[in-house]
């Protein structure tokens, strides 16, 4: 019995290429091979013969000129002294800053949503379905417009807050004023400052900050410390102490501490000139494109969830209540885990749409990537081909990063089958 | 002490009972708002937060709808209305804004006395449609197919069709009524045809352009046939290749001469006229019709087992997907122009489709492989086993069924990029959210009118797109009932 | 060599703003008319004979020198400012200046602001991928001023938040600036700034490379001014022909020298493009004059005759 | 009756006590307005083995289900091993603990190993600890003839050990009941006979059985009782013997001469 | 042999010639690194009908495809019909247009009717006119007893009535030869005589055949010999009676002990 029989070599004849299945799909490929190489090759030397013809060159020399040009609210310092470059990194973040956000919104009311539409009230589901079917039924674009009005024409300017007789009041005690410009929040100050950490670029962290993080991030530790303590003797003993005080505490103290120990206080925004001073202005661009991105999104996530779990039998529910295992663990240990495994893909890709979709800052003039490199600065060099390219490039390698790190969650979590 | 038991319990119920009216607690309106509204703490607080909810709606937007005026000249105008109707201070919805300029929404610069043209072809898509998406239900093909000639006919008898025109119509509806009737696939000639007929009713210029088009599959066929007889590999090069030249160097030439021994023109209408819902449609149809065989033959690539193939594909599909629309339009917009060879410059329409095709075609891919992908491995097999070759078991076996289960997710990616067309707003088109109504507030009569034109938009889009939504869900539906 | 390309295709592609009263804007039926779009009749008249054949290209800021670069446009007539860079950097000719402009401020008259300098830490709106963007960073600065922009993106939404309230002040051309205050319900609530913060000389522009086809936009703007110079209207324009006894006009109207030829056009074409929608001072009139909504007073905009900045070289 | 004694299971050798396990009496129950069950009464004795035989849509089901609180009753009353079935969450808990189901579908988690399967329902609800959970579950599923198969998922068994693992589980709730409903009729045919195995073992254990079945075989060698449901109603009961070979009611005659004649 | 003439076919009648209609030498085939068929050897002459037999996963199921070419073979040689099956895509085309297949799960088309599935293969790759494929695909579905289904789609018949559709779209191909692998194993009991009784017909005719399956009833009433495999391998191979009654190797008894008490 020949254990590694080596396939006997026929003689190679030219005809083989087309009809020898092993060479046929090699010809095939390299003659696709060829036509995209030919494509992409007709398609630079166009770009190039066209840059000749037009005199310009292809070179990102200009990612360091001065930008010239301002950015309401950038996360990292920035002035129109500062370069090109240093603009396109303002749009990422802000890219960022609203696709996280968005995404945490989203999926919260999405889920909401979702589980509600299964609810058995049935005043409450209708709702939820109307709201549901109208936003996946109509444009982005204009939930963004009408999101953006609203807020522009229902709250009053900020001068409404002026003056003795203010039409206009602050709420939270004072700490914040909704206006049609933005949502004036109160920032943080405080009286034993300890300075701050330069990480280079200009971009500084305050050392209150990175020990808040640390005791949130040690806080936290501890907290699946006492948990993993309290499996370990619900797998002992077979009862569970109650410890959610235990972590409120390690996740609190340590916080409050810091927060006495640094002085922290808030500064509330006060009008001051034509705007409110002092606090944090979140201007309505942020806020009004975060807001639509979050409904819209919210209602393909509610859908999602809604089919996740009604993709889960109703006989899994079935057979944990015949054990005796109460609804609401039921819930957590028996439909939810397996849900996930439903829902997960879906929402991978509602992410990276809500990302693409941020792209329509543009409509509000909040300044995200689009606006800062696939606009003002492309408008203001004439730097198209280089400032698109790129573009396109760092939305893609977020693309693929989101899906990269929802993909490896996805694969840890998938059903062992026959 | 065994049978104890079983000895005394032998029962046998001599009279059947009758079925008895439920307790009453347990029906009529009593139990309906029990168990749909107050069923519990939990669902008396959600029942409660509903009616707020409803009531803050109305209360906030009854007044502004209940004062609506749907007749007047100028935004001035209507505001005075309202006052004098409601009373000082009082706000309203001015709607007249919708009344004056519908046209203007649904067409953007069209050509008035063209109107029908678009109106037409809008109509006859669904005879078109009709043996890709009725083709099952006889009644719903009946429905479909009358209310579509009925509406179309009448809406080009107002827009003052051209006799004839409205004859051809009629007689291409009546026909299409026949025909479904009996066997819906003879009518595929018509949808193969519609794409050249649309584009010729729609830009107008002379049917010899779209038949000099058409002539270039024909020939291919042609090629394929003659050159078979020698070799299948050239046999492909050649169906490629004939019409490719024929398009290229000999269409254009052969379509001017054509006309000038036998005009076959109506008047032409550029591209820059095209604006509102007939660019939106126009860029959302010819998006779907062009990334629809885009799709598959990406589909089937990434599925393929060649590996240069199937990277290939990928590195197309997952490129596309990680972009923005937004991006893409801008490059079709900015960019385009430097990737042909200097001197072409073709329309703005036409590079947006292709962008909105390229990228609809990467979504479309990845929901006809989840179609192909649900297709048991038996059926490949078993067209193997037949001796089909690799395109004849997809042409006959795989795709037809592949698509068939694809199809709830085909709609919903034509909803997603019907939306997308307003979009093109941000390369200077005139899509009928933004730009249309910009346009319109640009007029000094209606400057400062927001609202209106805003909810007028999204409402027609609402109806298009729901219904579409309601309708692939009813194909969902009738699918897995035939699956069972 | 654009002329023969716009001759064969027998159309002008005129790359125009989307919509902005007064300069370009189309109607319901899809008709542009304007200050700008009177430009590309003008040009269209004088090389292809009929003010008609124009094929009007809607551009955004962001699309417009892109659309005149690759071809698409032959003549970009979308107020746009003539800057350094623009015409070296980004490969374009400016063919002349059809008006003179600057940048202003608006502002609610309740605000109580007389002047920019009381700015400091206002809220602005401006329109994205404009110069206006770089000379309000530019002005801040230098007055050590504070202010947070907020970039609108179209002309309409800029004027909605405006009018909300939801900017302090609204700045973009002067020009602009009053179409928008003049469409106001309430114009009289509102007042322009005194300070003008910049110089926007706005003209049609050209394809770098193409001197010809330049000449031909340069010289046909001209016409227009000088038309007005010497009195030449729409109305007596075949009348001077005939009669005209002044060398200049003789040769303006092709009576007597063909200065058409040196440009690669007919002996009339200077009449033809004044005859298109009047001459500058009519064209001005008609679209964003005094007696429009718009009502744009003359200014800088005058003749230098009359002490404004309008000069046409002479047509010798 | 003592033909039936030489079957499989001596049924002497069984004892089924005077204590009462379930007794319903007079539970009526409507889906809307559709009247599922009519007039049930039905004594269970601890250590009874009740197979419920029924045309389709008889309210077999259905009556399983109210016994453990799956579906609401709307008249009558049910009485689990001294606890009445009301809509009080305590008495749903405390019945549903004693009462272990298994139903046609087998109904595992999909997510879970059979182990976990097991152990998931004595930790969370009977919050035995982890270790002894785990011991039960291991001599279930020995006793089920799996033991070998306790950390794979339920998705890589084969049909009849799925079934197996469901029995397995119910029993780690050590209850006092069992309830079956169809258990064997999405089986394979050869996985039928493991299945019926298993319950044979578990009846001569004398676990308290109520099971719907269409497995006239397993009615025979080893119910005390059968009962056989038309529309809703309790129609004929009696024991095995007589049953099958003694029929009284109409209904009866035609549903078994369908059932034995397939 | 001469005792096994009683049975329902008379195998003397039946023309067993000469040709050499598969002859496979020294055949080897690997998944990956896993050695499925090793060395096998088989000459099946024209017109005769063998039976495969053997524990699941020896790889009879491979065997069969690797015929048609389902599947590759990575060494030795077989030959179909005169035609060598290498990776010449011509060859693989003539060997299977003479080589019919019959799936465990029939694998019909659903989105044709019956009549569509029957003259799909014949109008596109024999290249027949569709008038005489259909009459030809008529012609075949009455033999397998199913004319009056020809207009309905699959999902509308009966497993059995599929699988005899599958018989007779294979029939309409015209093969030399045909290949079953477990043709009846999907099927309800009362559905698998009606395929045998045609498979049993389609062997009076003198169709060569090869026939994975585990009807041991079928086997000894129409094959001419049985191969049992076992481990990728040839293990024994016999006429049905000798095999049956006198099983040479101890795993042919050891699994024959246990498909026939099954
Ligand atoms: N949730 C429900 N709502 C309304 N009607 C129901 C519901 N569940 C069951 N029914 C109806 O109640 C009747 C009894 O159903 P049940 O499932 O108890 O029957 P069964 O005897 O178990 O039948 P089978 O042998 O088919 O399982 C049937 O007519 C069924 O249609
Ligand atoms: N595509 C494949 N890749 C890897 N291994 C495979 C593949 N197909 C089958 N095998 C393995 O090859 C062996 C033989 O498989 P085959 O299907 O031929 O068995 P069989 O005798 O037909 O069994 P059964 O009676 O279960 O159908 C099995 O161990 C199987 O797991
Ligand atoms: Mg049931
Ligand atoms: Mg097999």
């Amino acid at each position: 019995m020949s254990d590694t029989a080596i396939p006997a070599q026929t003689p190679f004849r030219l005809s083989m290429l087309i009809y020898d299945r092993r060479y046929r799909s090699l010809t095939f490929q390299v003659i696709v091979f060829i036509l995209v190489m030919a494509f992409g090759w007709w398609l630079i030397s166009n770009t190039i013969e066209n840059l000749r013809v037009l005199g310009k060159d292809f070179n990102f020399g200009f990612l360091f000129q001065r930008a010239g040009y301002d950015i309401p609210q950038p996360p990292i310092p920035y002035t129109s002294d500062d370069t090109h470059l240093r603009a396109a990194v303002v749009g990422v973040l802000n890219t960022l800053i609203v696709t996280v956000l968005g995404c945490i919104a989203a999926t919260v009311l999405g889920v909401i949503v979702g589980v509600a539409r299964l609810s058995n009230n049935w005043l409450f589901a209708r709702l939820m379905t109307i709201y549901v079917e109208a936003f996946r039924n109509v444009p982005l674009l204009l939930w963004i417009l009408v999101v953006f009005s609203v807020f522009r024409e229902v709250l009053p300017p900020p001068n409404a807050f002026r003056g003795e007789n203010a039409t206009a009041s602050m709420i939270f005690f004072d700490n914040v004023a909704l206006t049609n410009r933005y949502t004036a929040i109160p920032t943080l100050g405080m009286t034993n400052d300890p300075g701050s950490l330069d990480l280079g670029w200009r971009i500084t962290i305050s050392w209150a900050t990175i020990a808040f993080a640390v005791a949130l991030i040690g806080g936290w530790l501890v907290h699946r410390a006492i948990a993993n303590w309290a499996q370990k003797t619900q797998d002992q003993t077979g009862s569970r102490p109650t410890t959610w005080w235990m972590s409120l505490a390690v996740m609190t103290v340590p916080s409050l501490l810091l927060i006495w120990y640094f002085g922290l206080h808030l500064i509330p925004p006060e009008m001051k000139g034509f705007n409110f001073v002092g606090g944090l202005n979140i201007s309505n661009g942020l806020v009004a494109l975060w807001l639509a991105l979050t409904l819209y999104t919210a209602a393909f996530i509610a859908e999602i969830v809604r089919a996740g779990i009604l993709a889960i039998s109703k006989g899994q529910s079935e057979a944990s209540f015949a054990l005796g295992i109460s609804p609401r663990r039921t819930m957590s240990l028996v439909v939810l885990p397996q849900a996930l495994r439903v829902i997960i893909p879906p929402l991978i890709s509602q992410y990276l749409n809500l990302m693409k979709n941020s792209s329509l800052a543009i409509a509000v003039g909040f300044m995200d990537l689009k606006g800062t490199l696939g606009g003002t600065t492309l408008n203001q060099t004439g730097r198209e081909l280089e400032s698109i390219l790129l573009m396109m490039g760092i939305y893609l390698i977020l693309s693929l990063i989101i899906s990269a790190g929802m993909n490896y969650f996805n694969s840890r979590v998938k059903l062992k089958e026959r | 002490m065994s049978e104890l038991h079983a000895e005394t319990v032998p029962f046998v119920r001599e009279t059947m009972l009758p079925p008895a009216p439920p307790p009453t607690q347990e029906a009529g309106a009593v139990r309906w708002l029990r168990t749909n509204l107050f069923s519990g703490p939990v669902n008396s607080a959600l029942t409660i937060l509903g009616l707020l909810i409803v009531w803050f709606l109305v209360n906030h937007f009854w007044n502004w709808f209940a004062h609506s005026v749907w007749n007047a000249g100028s935004l001035s105008e209507c505001r005075q209305i309202i006052i004098d109707r409601w009373g000082e201070g009082s706000t309203g919805a001015c709607w007249a804004v919708v009344r004056e300029r519908w046209m203007q929404f649904t067409f953007g610069f069209y050509p008035s006395g063209l109107y029908w043209r678009p109106t037409m072809a809008f109509g006859l898509l669904f005879v078109a449609l009709a043996p890709v998406l009725f083709s099952e239900s006889r009644k719903i093909r009946r429905i479909v197919l009358l209310t579509a000639a009925v509406l179309t006919l009448s809406a080009m008898a107002v827009l003052g069709a051209p006799t004839h025109w409205f004859i051809f119509a009629a007689v291409i509806f009546i026909g299409a009524t026949v025909i479904a009737e009996q066997n819906p696939g003879r009518l595929l000639i018509f949808s193969l045809l519609f794409p050249f007929l649309g584009v010729w009713w729609l830009w107008g210029g002379s049917l010899w352009g779209p038949i000099m088009a058409l002539v270039g599959p024909v020939l291919g066929w042609v090629a394929y046939r003659l050159l078979g007889r020698f070799s299948p590999i050239l046999a492909g090069i050649g169906m490629i290749l004939v019409p490719l030249l024929w398009w290229i160097f000999l269409a254009g030439d052969a379509a001017r001469d054509a006309e000038n021994l036998a005009s076959l023109a109506i008047p032409a209408v550029a591209s820059d006229r095209f604006g509102g819902f007939l660019l939106s449609i126009t860029i959302g149809l010819s998006g779907i019709a062009l990334s629809l065989p885009l799709g598959i033959v990406l589909a089937l690539a990434r599925r393929s087992d060649m590996f240069l193939v199937k990277t290939l594909a990928v590195m197309f599909i997952e490129f596309i997907r990680g972009v923005p629309l937004i991006a893409l339009l801008f490059v079709a917009s900015l960019l385009l122009n430097y990737f042909m060879p200097p001197g072409t410059n073709f329309d703005i329409i036409l590079r947006v489709i292709i962008m909105v095709t390229v990228f609809a075609a990467a979504y479309m891919a990845e929901v006809i492989r989840g179609g192909l992908a649900a297709l048991p491995k038996g059926q490949y097999e078993a067209a193997d086993a037949l001796g089909l070759d690799y395109w004849k078991a997809q042409r006959l076996i795989i795709l037809p069924q592949a698509l068939k289960i694809s199809i709830p997710g085909i709609v919903s990616t034509f909803i997603g990029m019907f939306k997308d067309t307003t979009l093109v707003t941000f390369v200077g088109l005139y899509d009928p959210l933004k730009s249309m109504s910009d346009a319109v507030r640009a007029s000094t009569d209606w400057k400062g009118i927001y609202w209106e034109p805003y909810i007028f938009v999204g409402l027609i889009f609402f109806i298009i797109c729901f219904g579409m939504s309601r309708y692939s869900m009813y194909l969902e539906r009738r699918l897995q009932r035939e699956h069972r | 060599d654009t002329l023969a390309d716009v001759k064969a295709r027998g159309e002008l592609n005129c790359g125009v703003n989307t919509g902005l009263v007064g300069f370009a804007a189309p109607d319901a039926n899809g008709n542009w008319t304007g200050f700008d779009v009177d430009v590309c009749k003008a040009v269209a008249a004088a090389v292809l004979g009929d003010p008609a054949k124009v094929k009007y290209v809607p551009t955004t800021g962001q699309t417009r020198f892109t659309a005149l670069a690759s071809g698409e446009v032959d003549v970009l007539a979308r107020n746009s400012t003539w800057t350094f860079s623009r015409d070296t950097d980004l490969k374009l000719d400016f063919a002349g200046v059809n008006y003179y402009d600057g940048q202003g401020f608006m502002v609610s008259k309740d605000l109580g602001v007389t002047s920019a300098k009381e700015l400091d830490g206002a809220t602005v709106c401006i329109q994205t991928g404009t110069t206006t963007e770089l000379n309000l960073a530019d002005y801040f600065k230098a007055n050590n001023m504070t202010y947070t922009p907020v970039n609108i993106d179209s002309n309409a939404e800029g004027e909605q938040q405006y009018m909300a309230g939801a900017c302090d002040a609204y700045t973009t051309d002067a020009s602009g600036l009053a179409a928008t205050r003049a469409a106001f319900a309430d114009p009289e609530n509102h007042i322009i700034l005194p300070e003008i913060i910049s110089k926007e000389p706005l003209g049609p522009a050209v394809r770098h490379g193409d001197s010809n086809w330049g000449d031909i936009v340069r010289w046909t703007l001209y016409a227009l001014i000088a038309a007005e110079e010497y009195g030449i209207t729409s109305k007596n324009i075949e009348e001077l022909a005939k009669s005209s006894q002044n060398p200049e006009v003789q040769r303006l109207l092709g009576t007597t020298d063909d200065l058409g030829a040196m440009i690669g056009l007919d002996k009339e074409w200077a009449r033809r493009a004044i005859a298109a929608s009047g001459n500058y001072g009519e064209i001005f009139a008609a679209n964003i004059g005094e007696q429009t909504p718009i009502g744009l007073a003359r200014g800088l905009n005058a003749q230098w005759t009359q002490g404004g900045l309008m000069y046409a070289m002479p047509f010798r | 009756m003592s033909e039936a004694i030489t079957r499989k299971i001596d049924r002497s050798q069984m004892q089924v006590s005077d204590e009462v396990a379930i007794s319903i009496t007079n539970m009526n129950k409507w889906y809307g307005t559709f009247h599922v069950l009519r007039d049930i009464n039905l004594t269970v004795h601890q250590g009874e083995r009740i197979v419920i035989a029924g045309p389709s849509g008889s309210g077999k089901s259905t009556l399983i289900r109210c016994i453990n609180r799956l579906e609401e009753h709307q008249a009558g009353q049910i009485i689990v091993d001294g606890v009445e079935l009301t809509s009080d969450i305590k008495n749903i808990d405390k019945v549903r603990s004693e009462v272990g189901m298994v139903f046609q579908h087998f109904n595992l988690f999909p997510h879970l190993t059979v182990l976990e399967n097991c152990t998931l329902a004595p930790i969370w609800v009977r919050k035995v600890p982890k270790k002894q959970a785990e011991a039960t579950a291991m001599h279930f599923l020995e006793k089920v003839k799996i033991p070998e198969q306790a950390n794979k998922y339920p998705g890589q068994l084969s049909g009849g050990q799925q079934q197996r693992v469901a029995i397995a589980r119910s029993l780690c709730m050590q209850p006092r009941i069992m309830l079956f409903d169809e258990p064997t009729s999405a089986l394979d045919p050869e996985m039928i006979k493991e299945v019926l195995d298993t319950m044979i073992e578990l009846a001569e254990e004398g676990m308290t059985m109520l099971c719907v079945t269409h497995e006239m075989g397993f009615a025979q060698a080893v119910a005390n009782r059968v009962i056989f449901m038309d529309q809703g109603q309790i129609v004929e009961q009696n024991n095995p013997h007589d049953f099958f070979n003694n029929p009284k009611s109409e209904r009866t005659k035609l549903f078994l001469s369908q059932i034995l004649g397939h």
